[in-house]
């Protein structure tokens, strides 16, 4: 079944290309909807066949990890693969009853995007890692610069400014591992990379970590986020934060944790630079998103302050921690996703001012951004409380107690943002005429607010996936005998 | 020189001490996994060009990704393209350039169609040969201005066809692997014959991926040129 | 003769980096990516380097070659940078159009 | 394998949702009655456990003091329903009122620390939707936020105790006691926390505020004696009952007056459940129960009050008494009750409580005793008894309001009466009978004679405290403006940010190897 893995990573290129020949009458959105179902169904076979505990890794062109490039796949991956796919379901479902020019190019853009994503998620192998997440990024400035309002235009410049530095740092860094070691892939380059000298090693991290953060968004360079993700549309803003910035974090650790192992990496005290850097990151999007007037521009911010959630959860190195930041990234994921599909029904203008008296124009749209809005905030019975619980947990018991006194104080400081926005909702207004929305829209909503709702209580059966994925990131030797058999 | 000078100055110098002497402790040659094995290579791949037998054997997924990126580039410029005429397309060159271009273009193409040919034996490739192809293209539309049908190589809709029909070729000799039970992108394994190293007809599929890449980069930067400066799309 | 690549490949690493926020055309801004990218080219092919190898392809007699894998490298990392230039060339055209200027700083509706 | 009572009522407040509109109140009532059974056959063994993510629940575990409270909370939700039977009210009021009891209930019986805080947030969150059903939205943001910060200090505690204990363990450890102590007060609203509790019970609808008045801060008090079973804070509890009754001096609102009541009158119960003796924590527990039912009534009574005559103020309303003689009775009663006058309930509570309590704090909660009869003196006063306007129609009650009023009454009569007599014959004994008479009649003999002059220095001695707040968010206002100003928009600033960041990691790592 391991062709499986070539079909996930190649069947959003053959429907983009489908797509852009404009064969017979080929409705976009219609196609490229069944095609990311396709993909989704390849995924759930994938992870029916796919074993307990055990790694599926293919060799492309059938040389092994020394010259080829090899794809793997493992629980983790698989969640990641899962999270991704999901969410460019809903966004392509969700923009396609909004007038968007050109939707041939859009749909393939789409399409694009979430091929880079899989080849993140799914590669092994260093160089490709590299090409995919630049396929990727390229796709999202040409995402967000897609309504070539100056805004958009604006953001979209920063993004390819800072995130093209980024790209830069990993490749350095990438070139380093290969004059290091005389291997591009990630297992086989692990170690010599542990026997180099220190000074090299430290240099490598830093540049990984730097190079990454700037494709998550994370404190001190998480300033291009806001401007990008405001002036992007609404859905491509919950394609990004959504699914783009989990599997850059997703790639940091897994580029990291195979290629040095926690030991080496707990020994430079990484967990601690990295929680700082989450906790700074908390603090500074809770605080920017309050008081915006901006509804993208505040679900930004917002989404710097849970991307520390998920770092300290990762950088703590326990399974409790690990398994929350992998729960927080599929809840804050949805979420996200929904609350930015929320913005783009709710206001014509992004204004804040204009939600005023939603209630009274569409009750269940202000209900479900009560839900979505606590769910964020951490209240149960939420999905957004358990992970942030397994977080603050595992924070603790790693001993990192300012942390997760900080992540249990955002919840707070969350509240002081969502709650004037759900009293502005509630409060009535001149405009009393009834927002009517699309089917389709309202359901994309709902059902994230469903699927919020019901993770909390059935959070019993998704555990041990999460553990399993958690326990892959932190034990890797499947993966990595895995890679090594294959020679 | 402000204060936030400084900083910049401060924060570049030391980055810059840092990798330097990182760099300087990397070890004296680097294990790459060729340089032992390098005569292995003609046998493994049919081809003599060590670079075209990493790019379209051994690494294929990297080149499918990076000619997935130049589509994406290219419909990322047509649909930024402005929709407005540029001026500098309308200025008439000298008749010296004109003849002098009429004259080079059948070299630089045919030039352009040898390097892709001949990549796996010799310096040169998919790549390479595309962006000749595609500076062909260019150097016409420069020299003739878009608005002259005549001297524009190829249209927008043909660029777009053959660059499809590039990256549909190479996905599809990947995914002969797929059927013949062996890998994607695989060569020899797929049970094609190597022929000779050394000679045209050799290498496997290699040759024939070298020629989609070629089609999809030269079609693909044309795009990307002509989107960036588009009359009308 | 190493440690004069490396002073070029940082230097000019981080020279681009300078430009990058010093200079106030957006043009400029791109040539120093662009210089950026040169520099880590640079670091590439250098990693290739084998003290007595020839050119990568097969001879006769020939038993040490230059490494054929960051050559390779190299050339994947110009398409991709020759494909953000070109992203960035088509932005900086409309962004001109939008803000009637090519100063970076002026670029500033988005903000706080 | 036994099923929470609270979790039963949660599936029947689902049921609201589905039942035919006719049926609804009677659903309602046939619900809390069946939860009421339930309770009273509470099975002493078994346990409710699984496990959720890792972590081990408990969400049953039997114990006494634990099913005494339950079954005055499933009672007061009886006559709560009963109270709401002639009013029409929306479907979601009844599920979100059902699950808000549902969440009390259930907190009772949990015993680890998940679920413990689980159902403390589902508590507020759900008095949060139905202030939000009921359109109160200018109240929402400060109960959620004095609420939100209860929980988190809570939520702090139990990191601790995890990562001191490694276990859920619902005592908390001696590195948690502030926060655990800070997150209890703000849910009982002890002064100066009590910010929330006036913005919402006094200027909600009446009937919501007879909910709400009943569960939350109970809650908090019933916690106490779960979070914290190991520390002293007897004095506190006095202290807090006799500064909550000076603050009440002065009110005359009504249902603020109220209010500082319930505020008092955790005190009695922080006093006892901080004693640590068997017999006082018994003694705080019972306390509870009763107070649900008496300060239950009181509210009913202010409700009832405003919807019959349009008006909260004390001093406004003339004459009640005698227009209806039942509210009056029962006024008496439930005054009589919380004074802690012999045979009322809260006379057998408050005995069982003081019995080994230190001479300090006892005499703190007989002043705070005097001054409760003192501030009912005074309301029954001015709103009962004294007459200028001859206006006498008899107010007419609607059936359902008789009986919760009369039950509730007869409730704190038997339960006065009634367990004393054949469980804990020793408060009849003269001595505490003596005792909380004269400490009554001491008050009402003050009321009578020098009530200016204490309420003159209840003014004085009782500063306001709900600026600090407001001072904190100015200081976090200014935070956020300062650092947004650093975010000019310009990306070389952004660039120079990223390129240190490369440093800064560096650096960071070498320097902390």
């Amino acid at each position: 079944m391991s062709e499986l893995l070539v079909f996930i990573l190649i069947y959003p290129l053959l429907f983009a290309v489908a797509v852009q020949t404009r064969v017979g009458k080929i409705r976009p959105y219609e196609f490229g909807i069944s095609g990311i179902i396709t993909g989704i169904l390849a995924l759930i076979l994938l992870s029916i066949t796919h074993g307990q505990g055990d790694v599926i890794a293919y060799p492309m062109g059938g040389w092994g990890y020394l010259k080829g490039i090899v794809i793997a796949v493992d629980h983790l991956s698989l969640l990641m693969a899962g999270l991704i796919q999901c969410i460019g379901l809903l966004t392509l479902l969700f923009s396609s009853k909004q007038s968007i020019e050109k939707p041939h190019i859009y749909v393939s853009l789409v399409l694009l995007c979430i091929m880079g994503l899989n080849g993140i998620v799914l590669t092994a192998d260093l160089f490709n890692l590299f090409v995919f997440l630049e396929l990727a990024s390229l796709v999202s400035y040409a995402l967000v610069a897609y309504t070539k309002e100056a805004e958009g235009l604006e953001g979209a410049f920063k993004y390819v400014l800072m995130s093209f530095g980024g790209s830069m740092l990993i490749l350095w860094a990438t070139a380093l591992v290969y004059a290091i070691s005389g291997s591009l892939n990630i297992v086989g380059a692990a170690e010599a990379l542990r026997q180099a000298p220190h000074f090299l090693q430290i240099t490598i991290v830093a540049m990984y970590v730097s190079g990454f953060s700037v494709k998550v968004g994370l404190f001190p360079v998480h300033a291009w986020k806001a401007d990008a993700y405001t002036a992007a549309r609404a859905p491509v803003g919950a394609l990004l934060s959504g699914a783009s910035s989990k599997v850059a974090i997703y790639a940091l650790f897994r580029v990291l944790s195979l290629l040095f192992g926690w030991s080496i990496l707990s020994g430079m005290n990484l967990g601690v630079v990295l929680a700082t850097l989450g906790l700074v990151s908390i603090l500074i999007g809770h605080m920017l998103a309050f008081g915006q007037s901006k509804l993208k521009r505040l679900l930004t911010y917002s989404s710097i302050a849970h991307i520390g959630y998920i770092l300290i959860g990762l950088s703590v190195f326990n399974l409790l921690g690990t398994v929350g930041a992998l729960f927080h990234m599929v809840n804050h994921g949805l979420l996200k996703a929904g609350l930015f599909y929320f913005a783009a029904v709710a206001t014509e203008d992004d204004e804040i001012l204009s939600l005023k008296g939603l209630f009274r124009r569409s009750p269940s749209l202000a209900i479900c951004f009560v839900v979505m809005a606590l769910g964020m905030a951490g209240v149960p019975p939420l999905n957004g409380f358990l992970s942030k619980w397994l977080i603050v947990m595992g924070a603790m018991e790693a001993g990192f107690y300012l942390h997760a006194a900080v992540i249990v104080i955002a919840g707070l400081m969350a509240l002081l943002y969502y709650v004037p926005l759900v009293q502005l909702m509630f409060t009535p207004s001149d405009e009393t005429q009834a927002l009517v929305l699309e089917r389709s829209q309202m359901g994309v909503i709902q059902t994230v607010v469903a699927i919020s709702v019901v993770l909390f209580f059935v959070a019993n059966w998704v555990f041990p996936v999460l553990q399993e994925a958690a326990s892959n990131l932190m034990y890797p030797d499947s993966y990595i005998d895995t890679i090594f058999n294959l020679n | 020189m402000s204060k936030h000078h400084y900083v910049l100055v401060g924060v570049l110098s030391i980055s810059f001490l840092i990798t330097v002497f990182a760099m300087c402790q990397l070890p004296e040659s680097s294990g790459s996994f060729l340089g032992g094995e390098a005569l292995l290579v003609p046998q493994e791949t049919g081809v003599i060009n060590l670079v075209a037998a990493v790019l379209y054997d051994y690494r294929g997924l990297d080149t499918l990704g990076e000619t997935v990126v130049i589509f994406a580039a290219s419909l990322v410029v047509s649909l930024l393209a402005t929709n407005m005429p540029s001026k500098m397309l309308h200025t008439q060159l000298s008749p010296l350039v004109q003849y002098g271009v009429d004259l080079t273009l059948p070299f630089i193409l045919l030039f352009g169609f040898y390097i892709i040919l001949f990549g796996h034996i010799s310096p040169g490739g998919g790549f390479t040969g595309g962006a000749m192809l595609a500076s062909g293209a260019i150097v016409a539309t420069i020299t003739y201005s878009t608005t002259n049908k005549h001297y524009t190589i190829l249209s927008h809709q043909a660029n777009n066809k053959i660059e499809v029909l590039g990256l549909g070729t190479f996905l599809g000799i990947g995914l002969v692997g797929v059927a013949v039970n062996s890998f994607f992108l695989a060569n020899a394994a797929s049970g094609v014959s190597l022929g000779t190293p050394g000679t045209l007809l050799s290498g496997g599929w290699i040759p024939l991926l070298s020629v989609a890449s070629g089609m999809k980069v030269g079609a693909g930067l044309s795009l990307i040129f002509s989107g960036l400066l588009e009359e009308d799309s | 003769m190493d440690l004069v690549i490396y002073l070029t490949v940082a230097g000019l690493f981080f020279l681009g980096a300078y430009g990058l926020m010093t200079q106030r055309n957006l043009i400029k801004l791109i040539i120093c990516l662009n210089v950026m990218e040169a520099a880590l080219l640079l670091f590439l092919v250098r990693l290739s380097h084998r003290t007595g190898g020839t050119f990568p392809i097969i001879q006769s007699g020939v038993w040490l070659y230059t490494d054929p894998v960051s050559q390779a490298l190299s050339l994947t990392a110009i398409v991709i940078g020759a494909s953000t230039t070109a992203l960035l060339l088509a932005l900086s055209v409309l962004v001109y159009r939008a803000y009637g200027t090519l100063d970076v700083r002026e670029l500033r509706r988005l903000r706080g | 394998m036994v099923l929470s009572g609270g979790i039963i009522l949660y599936i029947c407040a689902l049921g609201t949702l589905v039942i035919p509109r006719r049926y609804l109140r009677q659903y309602c009532l046939l619900s809390t009655a069946f939860i009421f059974v339930i309770h009273w056959f509470l099975p002493q063994q078994g346990q409710f456990s699984f496990e959720f993510v890792g972590f081990d629940l408990e969400l049953y575990v039997y114990h006494p003091l634990r099913q005494l409270v339950s079954l005055a909370f499933s009672f007061y939700a009886l006559m709560f329903f009963t109270y709401v039977f002639g009013e029409q009210q929306s479907r979601w009021f009844y599920c979100l009122s059902m699950m808000h009891i549902a969440a009390s209930l259930s907190l009772l019986f949990v015993n680890d620390s998940l679920s413990f805080f689980i159902f403390w947030e589902l508590i507020a969150v759900s008095v949060v939707l139905l202030l939000l059903e009921q359109g109160y939205y200018s109240l929402i943001p400060t109960y959620f936020y004095y609420q939100m910060i209860s929980a988190v200090l809570l939520f702090i505690s139990v990191g601790i105790t995890y990562s001191v204990s490694n276990s859920l363990q619902l005592a908390a450890v001696p590195a948690a006691y502030p926060f655990v102590i800070v997150a209890v007060c703000i849910k009982m609203a002890i002064l100066p926390f009590h910010v929330w509790m006036l913005e919402t019970y006094p200027k909600v609808h009446p009937t919501l505020a007879v909910l709400l008045s009943a569960y939350g801060t109970k809650v908090g008090a019933f916690s106490l004696w779960l979070l914290l079973p190991n520390l002293q804070l007897e004095i506190f509890g006095g202290i807090v009952a006799v500064v909550a009754i000076l603050y009440a001096f002065k009110q005359h609102s009504i249902r603020r007056f109220l209010s500082f009541h319930i505020i008092s009158q955790i005190g009695y119960m922080i006093a006892g459940i901080g004693s640590l003796s068997t017999t006082s924590v018994t003694g705080a527990v019972l306390h509870i129960a009763n107070h649900i039912i008496y300060k239950g009534l009181l509210f009913m009574i202010a409700g009832i009050l405003l919807t019959k005559f349009g008006t909260d103020n004390m001093l406004e309303i003339r004459g009640a008494g005698r227009r209806s003689p039942l509210l009056f009775v029962s006024t008496i009663v439930a005054a009589a009750s919380i004074a802690g006058m012999p045979p009322f309930n809260g006379y057998f509570s408050k005995t069982l409580l003081t019995q080994d309590l230190s001479l300090i704090t006892y005499s703190l909660l007989t002043m705070a005793t005097v001054g409760t009869a003192i501030s009912f003196s005074k309301f029954i006063h001015y709103t009962f008894l004294s007459q200028e306007e001859p206006l006498q129609t008899n107010v007419n009650l609607p059936i359902t309001w008789q009986i919760t009023l009369i039950a509730l009454s007869f409730a704190c009569l038997i339960l006065g009466i009634g367990p004393a007599l054949f469980w804990q014959p020793t408060v009849w004994e003269l001595k505490p009978l003596l005792a909380s008479g004269i400490a009554v009649l001491t008050g009402i003999t003050l009321f009578k004679w020098k009530f200016a002059a204490i309420h003159h220095i209840a003014v004085l001695t009782t500063p306001e405290t709900a600026f600090v707040s407001k001072k904190i968010a100015l200081i976090y206002e200014e935070v956020v403006i300062r650092l947004r100003g650093f975010h000019t928009g310009n990306i070389q600033d952004y660039l120079l940010w990223f390129f240190a960041s490369f440093a800064l990691i560096w650096i960071c790592i070498v320097l902390w190897i």
